[in-house]
Order: C-alpha cells, then structure tokens, then sequence
C-alpha cells in the first residue's frame, strides 16, 4: 500500500514534463487515466468475446451502464472523500433510509412526492453533516465515525419505519413528473439515473480540477497539517464532503424508490464495498492525496462491467466470482503495467541541453 | 397468579422484510405475554454471512439468560442441534419454527413445528409453475449458498420437473446483494442471454421488484411469468395488475404468533396442542385471492 | 524607531507535561530582519508555529500594530499578512508545482458563468517566482513536487511566502538545504523585502547568514529568551557561542582542529571553520 | 483521519517522557491502552446495568467470549497487516474455504481428521503467500490485490464444492480428539477457540512487542521507503505476514466446522468488515505505523460485548443498530477523551530544570 | 595511496525521460572523506542512492575493493558495510528513539528459550549515541521520534549510520538542520571515522563544512562531474563558484552588499558572507 504512493504518481511528474501543452497523441498515451482505461478496454473486450452478442446491443450496454450510474454517483464523493484522507461507511444506510423517507412521507403518509423528496435530501444532508462535525470536533478517525453513523442510522430506519409504517418496506406510487426525472427507462432500457450520473460527474469533476476547492481537497489528503498551515479552512472542507457525500447518497436512496416503486429498510450495504473498490480500481490512492474524476469513472465502469458482463457469458454462475475476481486483478495489472511501459517508451529530454 | 413467561425467539435479522412479520407476530403475542407478567425477546443475527454458528450462539445466549420458554429455526441442523440440545437437556420448552419440519422437532425433543417448509413452499411454486404452462425457470438466488434459499430453488426445480419442465438456479454474487439495480440487471442479462428462460422465481420480495423490472427491460412481459417467495405490497399490486403470477405465502406473521402464543399457555397454564405439526403454509396468492391479502400487508402482518 | 508590528508578552507552551517555551516578550518591527537564533530544540520553530496561528500558546498574549490578537488557525495569521516557511512540510509530493504553490489562495479565471482555477497563470507565476530563487532548471509548472531535489521543494515554499507575505514573514531555516547560489537568492530576496518595509523573522543555525540579514537578534535557550540585542551590539564569537545553547565550544573546536592538523598537517583555526 | 495520525501518538510520546522505568499507576493510567480499556469498561459497564443479572453470568460472558474468540484470531494479524501498512480482505473467503476442505476432505471423502486439518490450513497458507507474492511483485494496492482474491478463492470454493461434494454445505463428523481440541465447548459454554486465541495473542503479542519483527513491522507501516532503505526486507515481512493472516483464517475456518459439525459456502463474509472494525476500535492506524497487540484484543472484545450485550439488554431488536452505533462512538470518544485528559493532569516536568 | 574501496565506472542514470546522471567515475577510499559538491537539483543524492543500493544505475558500473557488484537492495549495501543517511526520512515518527535506531538490526537477548529484543540496551545506546553529537536533553529512548525537533532527528539519523558504518559512511546534507554544536560534533566525529579507516561520502552546501572535513572534492553540474581534486588544490573561490552551478555569483553577491551598505551604512564584503 505504500510502495507506490510515491512511486507511481512521480513517475507521472516525468512523465508529464515532457508533455508540451498543446496534448499530442504521445502525450495523451501517457496521462495516468489511459491506464485505466487499457484496463476498462480489456474486460470489456474480454465480455465482447465471451459474452457473445446481447453483451454489445443497447440491452447489454444498459445492463451495466445502469449499475455504474448508480454506483458511480456514490463514488464520486466517496472518491473526493478518500482523496481528502477520508471513508464513508455511512451510505450503506443512508441509502435505504432515504428511501424509507421518501416512501413513507410521500407514500404511506401520502404527501407530494416533491415533499417526499426534500426530506430525503435532508435527511442525507443531515447525516452528512453530522458525520463531518463528528469527524473534526472528536479527531476519532472517519472510519470509526461513519461506521458509528451506519449502524446508527440503520436502527433508526428500522425502528422509525417499524413505528410509522408498521413495516419493513413500504410501496411508492409517484406521479409522472417524478418518474420521467428520475424513475424514467429512456428506451425502455436506460436509466434516466444514467443522465444524473453525467450531471454528478461535470459538477465534481468541475470542483476537482477547476475550482479552487479541488486544490484545497489534494492538498489536504497530501498533508492535512501542511495544508491547514497553508490557510485551508480544513474543517470546513472536511463537513462539506461529507455533506455532500450523504446528499450523493440519499439522491440513490430517493431515485431507488421511485424506480422500484417501494422502499425496503435492509437495501443499500453493498454500496459501501463496491464504492470504495470502485474508487481504488479508478486509480485514487486509499491513503488520500491523489486521484481524478476521470480515473473514479473509469473505476466505476470496469467495476460494472466486469459484475454484469459475467451474466452475458455462458460460464456456470457457480464460477461467476472467480471470473471477476480474475479480471479486476488483471485490469489494475494492466492499468499499471501500461503506465510504466508508456514511461519507458516516451521521448527523452536530454538533461544537459535543457538547462 | 403466574409469574408471567420469559421467552426468547430466535430468528433473522429485523431489517429481513421476512422475519420483520414474523416479529410483528412474536410481538404482538408478546403483547399478551408482558400483560401477564412476562416477556418476549427476540434475537436475530446481524448479517447471514455466517448463519449457522450466529444462531447456535444465539440459542446459547437465550439459554444463559434462564428462559421459561425458547422458539428457534432449525436452519443449520448440524450446526445448531447442539445448542438446541442443550435447551431441552435444561428442561427449557422448545418450539421449532421456520423451518427444520417436524423430523427436526421430534429428534430435538422439542414440543411441536409451527411453519411451512422450504423445500415444500418450493414444491408448490414448481406445480404452479408447470401448471401456467412455463417450461424453463430461472431461480434467482441472491443469498447462495444459504441453506434456506438453497432449498427454495431446489423445491421450485423439484417441482417443475414432475410437471415436465426444468429449473435452474442463478446464484448472484455477494457484490449485488442489497442493490436493486444490479439484481436488476443481472437478471435482464440472463433473460437477452436465455430467451427459451419463460419464468422467474424469486427468493425474497424486494428481489421481486427488481426481476419484474428486469422483465420489462428485456422486454419479456408476454413470454417470462414472475413467482416469488414471501411478497409485500408492490408484489401484490402485480399480482393485481396481472404482471405477476403468483407469490408464495408461508404467512410469517402466523409463526411468530403462533409460537409465542403456544408457549406462553403452556408456561402458564400447561396447555398443549395435539396438533403437530402446525403448518402455516405454503399458501399461493394469485389474482383469486390477492384483494383479501392486500390489507393484511398494509399492516405490515403479510 | 517604529513601533512594533507585532509583539509578544510573557508568551509559555506546553506540549502536556513538557514545557517548551517559557515567558517569551518580543517584538517585531515593520521593515527589520529579527533572527531568532538557537540551538536545536531550544524552542523556535514552536515560537514561530505561535506567530503563524498552528498552536496557541498556553498563556501570554499577543498584538498586532498594538491591538490584542489571537489566531484559531493559520487562516487567522495570513489574513493578518503572515507568510510563513515551516521548517516541515509546506508542500505536497503529489501535486503540482503550481497548484502546491497556490495552495488555499488559488488564483481564478472567469470561465462564462463560473469562476475556475487559473491553471496556467498559477504554473507560470510560480514558475518565475522559483527563478527569482535561482532555480532555473524548473520550467514546468504541472511538474509534480515528489519530483524535486530537496532544495527544489525549499525553494518552492519559500518563493510561496514570500509571494503572500504581505506584511511579515516568517523562514524557518529557509536556506537549510539550499545551495551556495539559491541561498544567496534567499537572502537577497529578505533584504529586498525588509527595503519595502515588510517585517521578517529568519531562524538559522548558519551565523554568517544571521549577520548578513539580522537587524536585531533574539536567542533561545532551552525555551527561555536569553539574549536580545541589536546588530553590531555583539561580536561573531559571542553569537556563536550564544546559538551554541551558552555552552563553551572551546574544546570541541580544540577537537576538531588537532584532526585537521593530524591529517593534513596544517591548520586553520576551527573558530573560523564552522 | 490524518489529523490524529500525528496528534495523537505524538502526545503518547509526551506522555511516556514522565513514565519512569518502574511502573507507577500514575503511569500505567496513561499509557495509551488506557483509553480502550477505559472504552471497553464503559460498555461493560452500559450492558451491566441494563443487561441485568444473566449478562454478568458466566454463560453471559461465554456469549460475547466465543464471539470475541474467533474474531480476534482473525483481527490479530490483520492487526499487524494494517500497522505494516496493509489489509487484508480474502478472509472472508479463506474461512469458508477452509471450512469446506475439511468437510470436503474428512467429511464427504472421509480422510482422517488431521488430514483434513492440514489440507484446510495449507489453503490458507497458500492464499496467503499468493496475496503477498502479488502485493509486492504488482505494486498494485493490497486492498485490491485482496478483494481480488476475496472473489477468486469465494467463487472458486462454490465451484468445487459443487462439483466434488455436490451441495453447498457438507456435514463434517470429526472424532473425540479433535473435538476436544478445537469444537469443544468447555464446561457447556466456552468454546475452546477462547484459548486458542489466548495462544495466539501470546504468539502475536511475542512477535510486536519482543522480536525484532515487530520493529521491522512497525517500520514499514511508518514510512516502507525509509524500512526498506534501513535494510528490512520489506518483500520477505510482507509475504509472512500476508501469509499469517491466511493461516489464521483457515484455522478460524477449520475450527467453526468442527465445532458445529457442518460447512457451508457462504460463510464467513461477516469478518472482513468486522475485523477491521476491531483493529480500528483498538486504535492501530488504518494508514498504518502504529498500533498494539493489547489495543487490538481489547477492540475485539469492546465490539464483542456491544454487539451480543444488545441481546441481553429487553430493547427491541428493531432499535439494536442504534444502540450499537451509539455506544461504539461513545467507547472510542472516551478512549481519546480520556487519553487527553490523561496528557493534562500529568506531573509537569519543568524543562528548565532537565537540561 | 590505498586502493579504492568503491569504484564507480561510468554511471548513468534517468527517471523515465529525465537523465539525472551522466557518465560519473568516482572512487572513494577507504581512510579519506570525499565531499561531493553541487548545485540544488545536480544529482547528489541520486547519485548515493545509487551507492546504497535504493536506486539501481541505468548503466554503468560498480566495484568494491576490486570487485564488480550490483546492489538489489538498501541491505545489500548494508551487508556490504555501507551505511546511509538520507537527505529525507530515515527516521519514523510514530516509533520510540531506540526502535526507530535499531530499525533491521535490533539488538537481542535470550530470554529463557526466545531471543527477544533487548529494548532497554537498544534505548540506552541510542540515547548514548545521540549526547556524543552533543544532543544532551534526550534521556529517555522510550520517547516517540515525532515530539523531537527537526535537528534532534537528524541527529538520530546520523547517529544510526556512524554506529553502523563498518566501511563506508555516507552522510547526504547531515548538517542541514543542526545547530552549531550538533554540526561542530558531526564534523568532528567524520574526522574520528575517518582517523578510523572509514571512508565517507560527505554532501554539503557549506564550504566551510567541507574544507572542514574534505580529502577530496567532487563536483557535480548537471548531472556531470564538472570538477575533481583533492585538498589544497583550489581556492575557496574558485570551489564556491563549482558549487554555485558555475555560474557567476559576482552580481548577485554584489547586489546583497548593496543592500548592506544601504541599510547599516557600513559592509562586510558578501563573499565571506555567503
Ligand atoms: N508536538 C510536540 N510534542 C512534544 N514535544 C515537542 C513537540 N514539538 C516540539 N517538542 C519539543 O519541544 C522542543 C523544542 O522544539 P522546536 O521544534 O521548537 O525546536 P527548534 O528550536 O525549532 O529546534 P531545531 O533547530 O532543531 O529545529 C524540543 O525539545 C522538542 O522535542
Ligand atoms: N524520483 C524522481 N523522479 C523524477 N525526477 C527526479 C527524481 N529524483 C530526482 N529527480 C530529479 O533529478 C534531479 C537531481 O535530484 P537530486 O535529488 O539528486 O539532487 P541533489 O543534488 O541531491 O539536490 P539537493 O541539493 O537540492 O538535495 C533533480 O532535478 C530532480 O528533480
Ligand atoms: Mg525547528
Ligand atoms: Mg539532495
């Protein structure tokens, strides 16, 4: 875990003095995120080949481009979470209890499902908040304080939706409006989620490498201390993420119910493993300081592809673990692989004629 | 005057849709129970990851808190005979429910069954199914490996083949459990993969909701029916809309009072029912008899 | 003579149950190089770390332009114009040069509707601002900090501070890893500041560069100030001996000097030699 | 999560400046376990009182005892992992793994016991050195490397088992001897695992604090450049401490079918996460480099008493997440609370007077 | 004169597309203190990564006492006697002083059947090791590393690596962050290794350290070796200009006088300052 902290990121710092600032098809190659992308093109190769034809028809692209618009709004935050030196654990309950909120107020209770959904948008934002002001004012680490949230936040769930609703799932029936923004199949196979993943992605990817705030949330995964000696306002920094991490969260909570017309309390705990492994397999290092947008989606789809794609092939499902197990190893081998070969190949700068 | 029953009940996680009405059952029984003087108190696993040794430890902790009564499910015999043992072996009453049959019971020496059985609700899935005239069944399994869900789908295949069709499992990968959309889509890909696949069946409610999207999406409505095990309101709503067959009924909330209601007499008043065992399923809801059922569910005790 | 920019009065620290600075008064002049001079652990980068708002002191106060000040964090002190080089630190291995440079004050573009993060002017003034430094072989600004000599990453904080400090900056041992030449930058580029009336406080272990700089020494021993003069007020050996922790250096130069004689068979005197 | 990285341990360093060499309570009350005991008395104390009299029974302590057992023969060396800087999630997989090969082999094929035993502990040796032989050749992050073999091993244990043994859980009938020595249940209640963990935090506790080893793990969890460049061989510690946290899973496997007489496929998932939520609890760092045998035993058993007390306790189930978030949050904020206010009331030494 | 203990034969080395060495041959003997010279970012501490065995030469080769070698790891080099402080690291903060000086080779003891680590003679060496560089405060071995300052750490460092350089002791910027004591100790204990046999690889920027302690001066420009003598026979001038790059410091040293002369009113000529 800490061989390559350093050694692979400053193989990029070589890698991108020789880049000129117009991007040439040399200097593209070797952009850290082509790694992962050799790595996405290889399981989906793999699939292409096996999987046989309804892998590659619009049914097949939907299959796992469904999966990863959710999982992929997770993990974007999740993703400027680690790179800030944090985990959340927490959506794995916020998940379903934002579900059960919108469910319950704008199902069993009846309100406007617009109602429905600012109160799980609430809810998601509370959580986060909360987790945030944990994290900065008792120094216990994050780990520890979202893990405390998960289980928190999941009993209340239980023990609230069991009171109000008298059970465990609870159906939602949402007008049309709502459907179409966010319970919608575009073609009877997409996911309108599918649209608000691309919308995720533009806005983090903006905070990212556009604005400031990007800057402030490297900076504060590289070195906390050196960062807050610099005049980031880390805690402020640190409540944000997390907010927007249970926003993210409650956001697939809310559009899971409207979607499946129903709320279930036990939903969502998968969505704590396969975000972090998502975001690790894009490339961003668990132990902060270094990752981009572009790496996390590319996590994302590989991630997906490789869990759905196994369904397209005519293995025994009995060995459907083994396959992705085998293939995400191998996509992180080729991602890093690839990186060090298009190292060694590039153009050299002769040190003494530059200078 | 009585000094009131303690009763434990063993059974899965309060968050399982499933074991949420057998809850419901238990306390409402319960109810009666505390009125008397006693208690109930139920102890469920976290998780499933390790089912059998999780519930053997539970016994073994209802067992140290000096119970005048326990009920438990026989999920893990080999695993969890032992425990149960020891509770009879302490002069403890013992109802087996769930799951375990009466065989189970009588080698426990426990005082009765109360419940369907896995394998049987499967059974009866697999008739239906032969009978609606589906041929290839795909049985999603998203919990493999576990003894119960291994034996609903080996129920429905079992099923089907005496009515001349077949049945395969399609176990999902741990990465999917809990996310509707991944079950989803799993789903769907085994549908555009398979298309002589004419019927699905389910292993809880909540997988349900996402095989009858799926459907949708492979754009399979006319061709593959839906059966589930257990069911809550959005099932029934298909059933009453038509795009769903049917859904197998063990009525959980029966069990749960049942149980409870059993042992608390005889703690209190030595009551004993001849019936053994007490079955309380599988029943089949179907378009005949959804309307009935529907407010049981709204009430969280179907 | 101006009246000081900031001031210290009766300041202590703690870290738990060990006291490392002890009833601290100082002042800092607009316009003066103030070296804090010391021997190692005597307690200056934990002063300075008070002066830059990263620890507050366990009692005392502080004052800016004579009104009472105290930094819940290092925000505080650089919106009050304090820039300060940490002895640790201060840049980050897996960002760029220009945005490590920019750090919590990035400069923006308008971009349509938004406000970006104005990738190339901060790559192109950080760039010229480690020239200014002497550091000639940095051309581009994406270039990752883990990639950098050790005197490469010094010279990218210090040309961050003094870049931001607008009106006192404090080096903590800025020239530690920098070479003869890049050294030399350094302190032209604190005499150059003190000219337009900036206040600085330098922290070395190297005399000859306190003597180039300094207006007014201050010297910690063992967290207590133990000597404050002026410039010319005390001659180098005395300096010498005081950043020494007051200890007498006599025999260990005797030391080093019957070596030198042992094996090249002539001398210089080792006084001059460190 | 980085603030306390140094925060933290560096105010243990203060704290151990005033400890003399012979130990005072003054002392002993702050050193840096103090809090995780502090924290574990704290529950302990919570589930006393509303666990009523059957929680402090020995058949009350059995109960969060045998959890603790086998959870902390796990958590020890996935403690030492992450101090070194690693984790470890393929044991999830190794316990049901090795739980079927000895039901496989001494069950269904019906070999001797022993043989099953060694077959099972051979498993899990050799997952071990896999992962650590990739972790080290690949440089790809262990956290990846292992959930590549969390699926690999769990989806090649489904696809074997149904193949030789024909079912996905197998019933295991083991003799006299071995249930004596490892699925026996001491006086009707304590599982004998408990003594096996209490050989293995000896043998753990040996390796961290006495042998060389644990400086080298120390180190390399600290900074790995700086360990490998001081001349520890970073690959071979690497390779016999993944390959430790293998065996102990496989011993956790083994053990769990002897004791309850059966294996099925899909245990075991539950210790990945619950492993880590120990170590944490105990305060070994998850970015590594430090942390302490008797930190880890007293996490383990701090999450054992919270998570079986609940059952004790007459609270509804439906609100036990809750209470378990709760007092988990409430254990680690005392174990830092009470490790400051240690640090403050400690006999000032006045440094002037030192030199 | 001794046959060289290390040989280096035409060593190149790049990072990806950056060439950071360019043909060096150096020899080190055994009993002398080779000073290697240069500018921020000319490829000294490449270049002893290389003799410690971190960083493997692009080409180029390597002899001990006559015989070819090629190190696969920091202990090979250690086995060979070679002992290393790095310009960064080398000590963990997060461990006690005696762990963090013993790291890789722990002192032990029996203990009944076991061999244990033998902490209270680990604690007392080091500490033992650290007050012969004159860090007098540190008594207690048990402290964490990450409460000292930045000299004191250094000086552990250093401590470790004289205690275990059998033959060959490479010290990259030592004296950076030491006061003048501590540095006076430093250079006075290069002296008694190298009284001893030892050879020793010595970086700095001060030239007055190295004309200390210096046998022999090497100086690299650019990743090349511009320069290669022995004492006495160049100038301190002429050796600050190699270190400076080659480049001219005449303006710049004339620039800071001015400043001098403008602020005191009276000037010390700068090239004794720098
Ligand atoms: N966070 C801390 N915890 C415990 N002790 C500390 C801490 N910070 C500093 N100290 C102690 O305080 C004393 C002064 O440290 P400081 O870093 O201020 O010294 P310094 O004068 O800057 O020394 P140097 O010249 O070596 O950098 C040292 O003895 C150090 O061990
Ligand atoms: N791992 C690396 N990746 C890329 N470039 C590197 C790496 N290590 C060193 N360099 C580059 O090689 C050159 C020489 O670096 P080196 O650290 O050897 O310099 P140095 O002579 O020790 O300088 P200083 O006196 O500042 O410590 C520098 O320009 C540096 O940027
Ligand atoms: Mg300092
Ligand atoms: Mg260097």
């Amino acid at each position: 875990m800490k061989t390559q902290t350093l050694a692979q990121p400053l193989e990029r710092g070589v890698a991108s003095t020789s880049t000129t600032s117009r991007p040439s098809i040399g200097s593209l190659l070797r952009r850290p995120e082509m790694g992962s992308l050799i790595g996405l093109i290889i399981v989906f190769a793999f699939f292409s080949v096996f999987g046989g034809t309804s892998f590659l028809t619009s049914g097949g692209a939907a299959s796992w481009l469904n999966v990863a618009s959710e999982l992929g709004i997770i993990a974007l935050p999740i993703g400027l979470l680690m790179i800030a030196g944090h985990l959340d654990l927490s959506v794995g309950s916020v998940i379903p209890a934002s579900s059960m909120m919108i469910a319950i107020v704008s199902g069993h209770y009846g309100a406007p499902i617009i109602v429905g959904i600012l109160a799980a948008l609430c809810l998601g934002l509370a959580v986060g908040f909360i987790n945030g002001l944990l994290v900065i004012r008792t120094r216990v680490p994050s780990f520890v304080v979202t893990l405390a949230t998960l289980f928190a936040v999941a009993g209340l769930t239980l023990g609230l939706s069991v009171i109000l609703a008298g059970s465990t799932s609870v159906a939602l029936k949402s007008g049309p409006v709502a459907k179409l923004l966010l319970g919608q199949f575009v073609g009877g196979k997409f996911q309108v989620t599918l649209f608000w993943w691309i919308a995720f992605i533009v806005i983090v990817g903006f905070i990212l490498n556009l604005s400031r705030y990007g800057n402030w949330i490297l900076a504060m995964g590289g070195d906390q201390i050196s960062a807050r000696n610099a005049g980031i306002p880390t805690e402020r920094l640190t409540i944000a993420l997390f907010t927007g991490s249970g926003l993210c969260a409650a956001f697939v909570g809310l559009s899971q119910a409207i979607l499946y017309n129903s709320a279930q309390v036990a939903a969502g705990q998968s969505f704590i493993f396969n975000s972090i492994i998502a975001v690790v397999i894009g490339g961003v290092l668990l132990t902060g300081g270094y990752g981009s947008v572009v790496g996390i989606v590319l996590g994302t789809l590989t991630f997906s592809v490789v869990n759905q794609g196994i369904f397209y092939t005519g293995f025994d499902a009995n060995w459907a673990s083994l396959i992705i197990g085998v293939l995400l190893l191998a996509a992180v081998l080729m991602n890093n692989t690839f990186r060090t070969m298009a190292l060694t190949y590039a153009p050299r700068a002769k040190r003494g004629t530059r200078s | 005057e009585t000094k009131g029953a303690k009763i434990f009940v063993i059974g899965g996680k309060a968050d399982d849709p499933f074991w949420s009405k057998v809850k419901k059952g238990a306390d409402d029984a319960g109810k009666l129970v505390s009125e008397q003087g006693g208690s109930v108190t139920w102890l469920g696993p976290q998780n499933y990851d390790n089912l059998g040794p999780d519930a053997a430890d539970l016994i073994r902790t209802a067992l140290s808190q000096k119970p005048d009564a326990v009920v438990g499910p026989d999920w893990v015999p080999e695993a969890m005979d032992e425990a149960f043992k020891a509770v009879v072996d302490a002069k403890v009453p013992l109802i087996i429910y769930n799951a375990g049959g009466m065989d189970a019971a009588k080698k426990l020496g426990a005082m009765n069954y109360i419940g369907s059985d896995e394998y049987i609700a499967g059974v009866a899935g697999g008739e239906y199914f032969a009978k609606s005239s589906s041929k290839n069944v795909l049985c999603i399994n998203t919990l493999p490996g576990a003894a119960n869900t291994e034996s609903r789908c080996k129920g429905v295949a079992d099923g089907l083949t005496k009515g001349g069709g077949k049945s395969t499992q399609l176990p999902l990968p741990s990465t999917s459990f809990g996310n509707p959309t991944a079950v989803a889509q799993a789903i769907k890909a085994a549908l555009l993969k398979d298309t002589t696949v004419d019927g699905l069946v389910t292993i809880s409610a909540g997988d349900a909701n996402s095989a009858a999207n799926a459907i949708t999406q492979a754009g399979a409505a006319d061709k593959v029916k839906l059966g589930t095990f257990d069911m809550d309101e959005s099932t029934l709503q298909r059933i009453k809309d038509g795009t769903q067959l049917f859904a197998i009924d063990q009525q959980p909330y029966l069990q749960g009072y049942l149980a409870v209601s059993l042992l608390n007499t005889y703690v209190n008043f030595g009551l004993d029912l001849p019936t053994k065992p007490v079955l309380t399923g599988p029943g089949i809801v179907d378009a005949s008899n959804v309307e009935a059922t529907l407010n049981g569910v709204a009430a969280g005790a179907r | 003579m101006t009246s000081p920019l900031l001031k210290l009065t009766q300041i202590n620290k703690s870290f738990g149950p060990i006291d490392v600075l002890n009833d601290i008064s100082l002042e800092v002049k607009a316009g003066e190089v103030l070296c804090l001079l010391g021997d190692n652990g005597a307690g200056k980068s934990t002063l300075i770390k008070i002066l830059s708002g990263v620890h507050k002191p366990t009692s005392g106060s502080m004052e800016i332009n004579g009104n009472a000040i105290a930094f819940d964090s290092p925000r505080d002190a650089s919106d009050n114009g304090i820039a300060t080089v940490h002895q640790f630190g201060g840049t980050f291995p897996l960002m760029s040069i220009g945005r490590s440079f920019f750090v919590g004050a990035e400069p923006t573009k308008r971009w349509g509707p938004f406000t970006i993060y104005d990738r190339s002017r901060a790559n192109e003034i950080a760039v010229r601002e480690m020239r200014e430094l002497g550091i000639t072989r940095i051309d581009d600004g994406d270039r990752l900090v883990g990639g950098l000599s050790g005197g490469e990453r010094q010279a990218l904080a210090i040309a961050r501070a003094v870049h931001f400090g607008a009106k006192l900056l404090i080096l903590d041992e800025p020239t530690a890893a920098l070479g003869v030449k890049e050294a030399a930058h350094v302190l032209r580029i604190v005499l150059q500041a003190r000219q337009k009336g900036i206040a600085v406080v330098f922290i070395t272990h190297n005399v000859i560069h306190a003597l180039t700089v300094g207006d007014h020494f201050a010297v910690l021993i063992h967290g207590s100030k133990a000597a404050d003069f002026r410039k010319g007020e005390k001659s180098r050996e005395e300096i010498t001996d005081l950043m020494a922790g007051g200890e007498q250096m006599a025999e260990l130069e005797a030391e080093i000097e019957s070596y030198m004689v042992a094996s090249t068979g002539h001398s210089e005197p080792a006084r001059q030699a460190l």
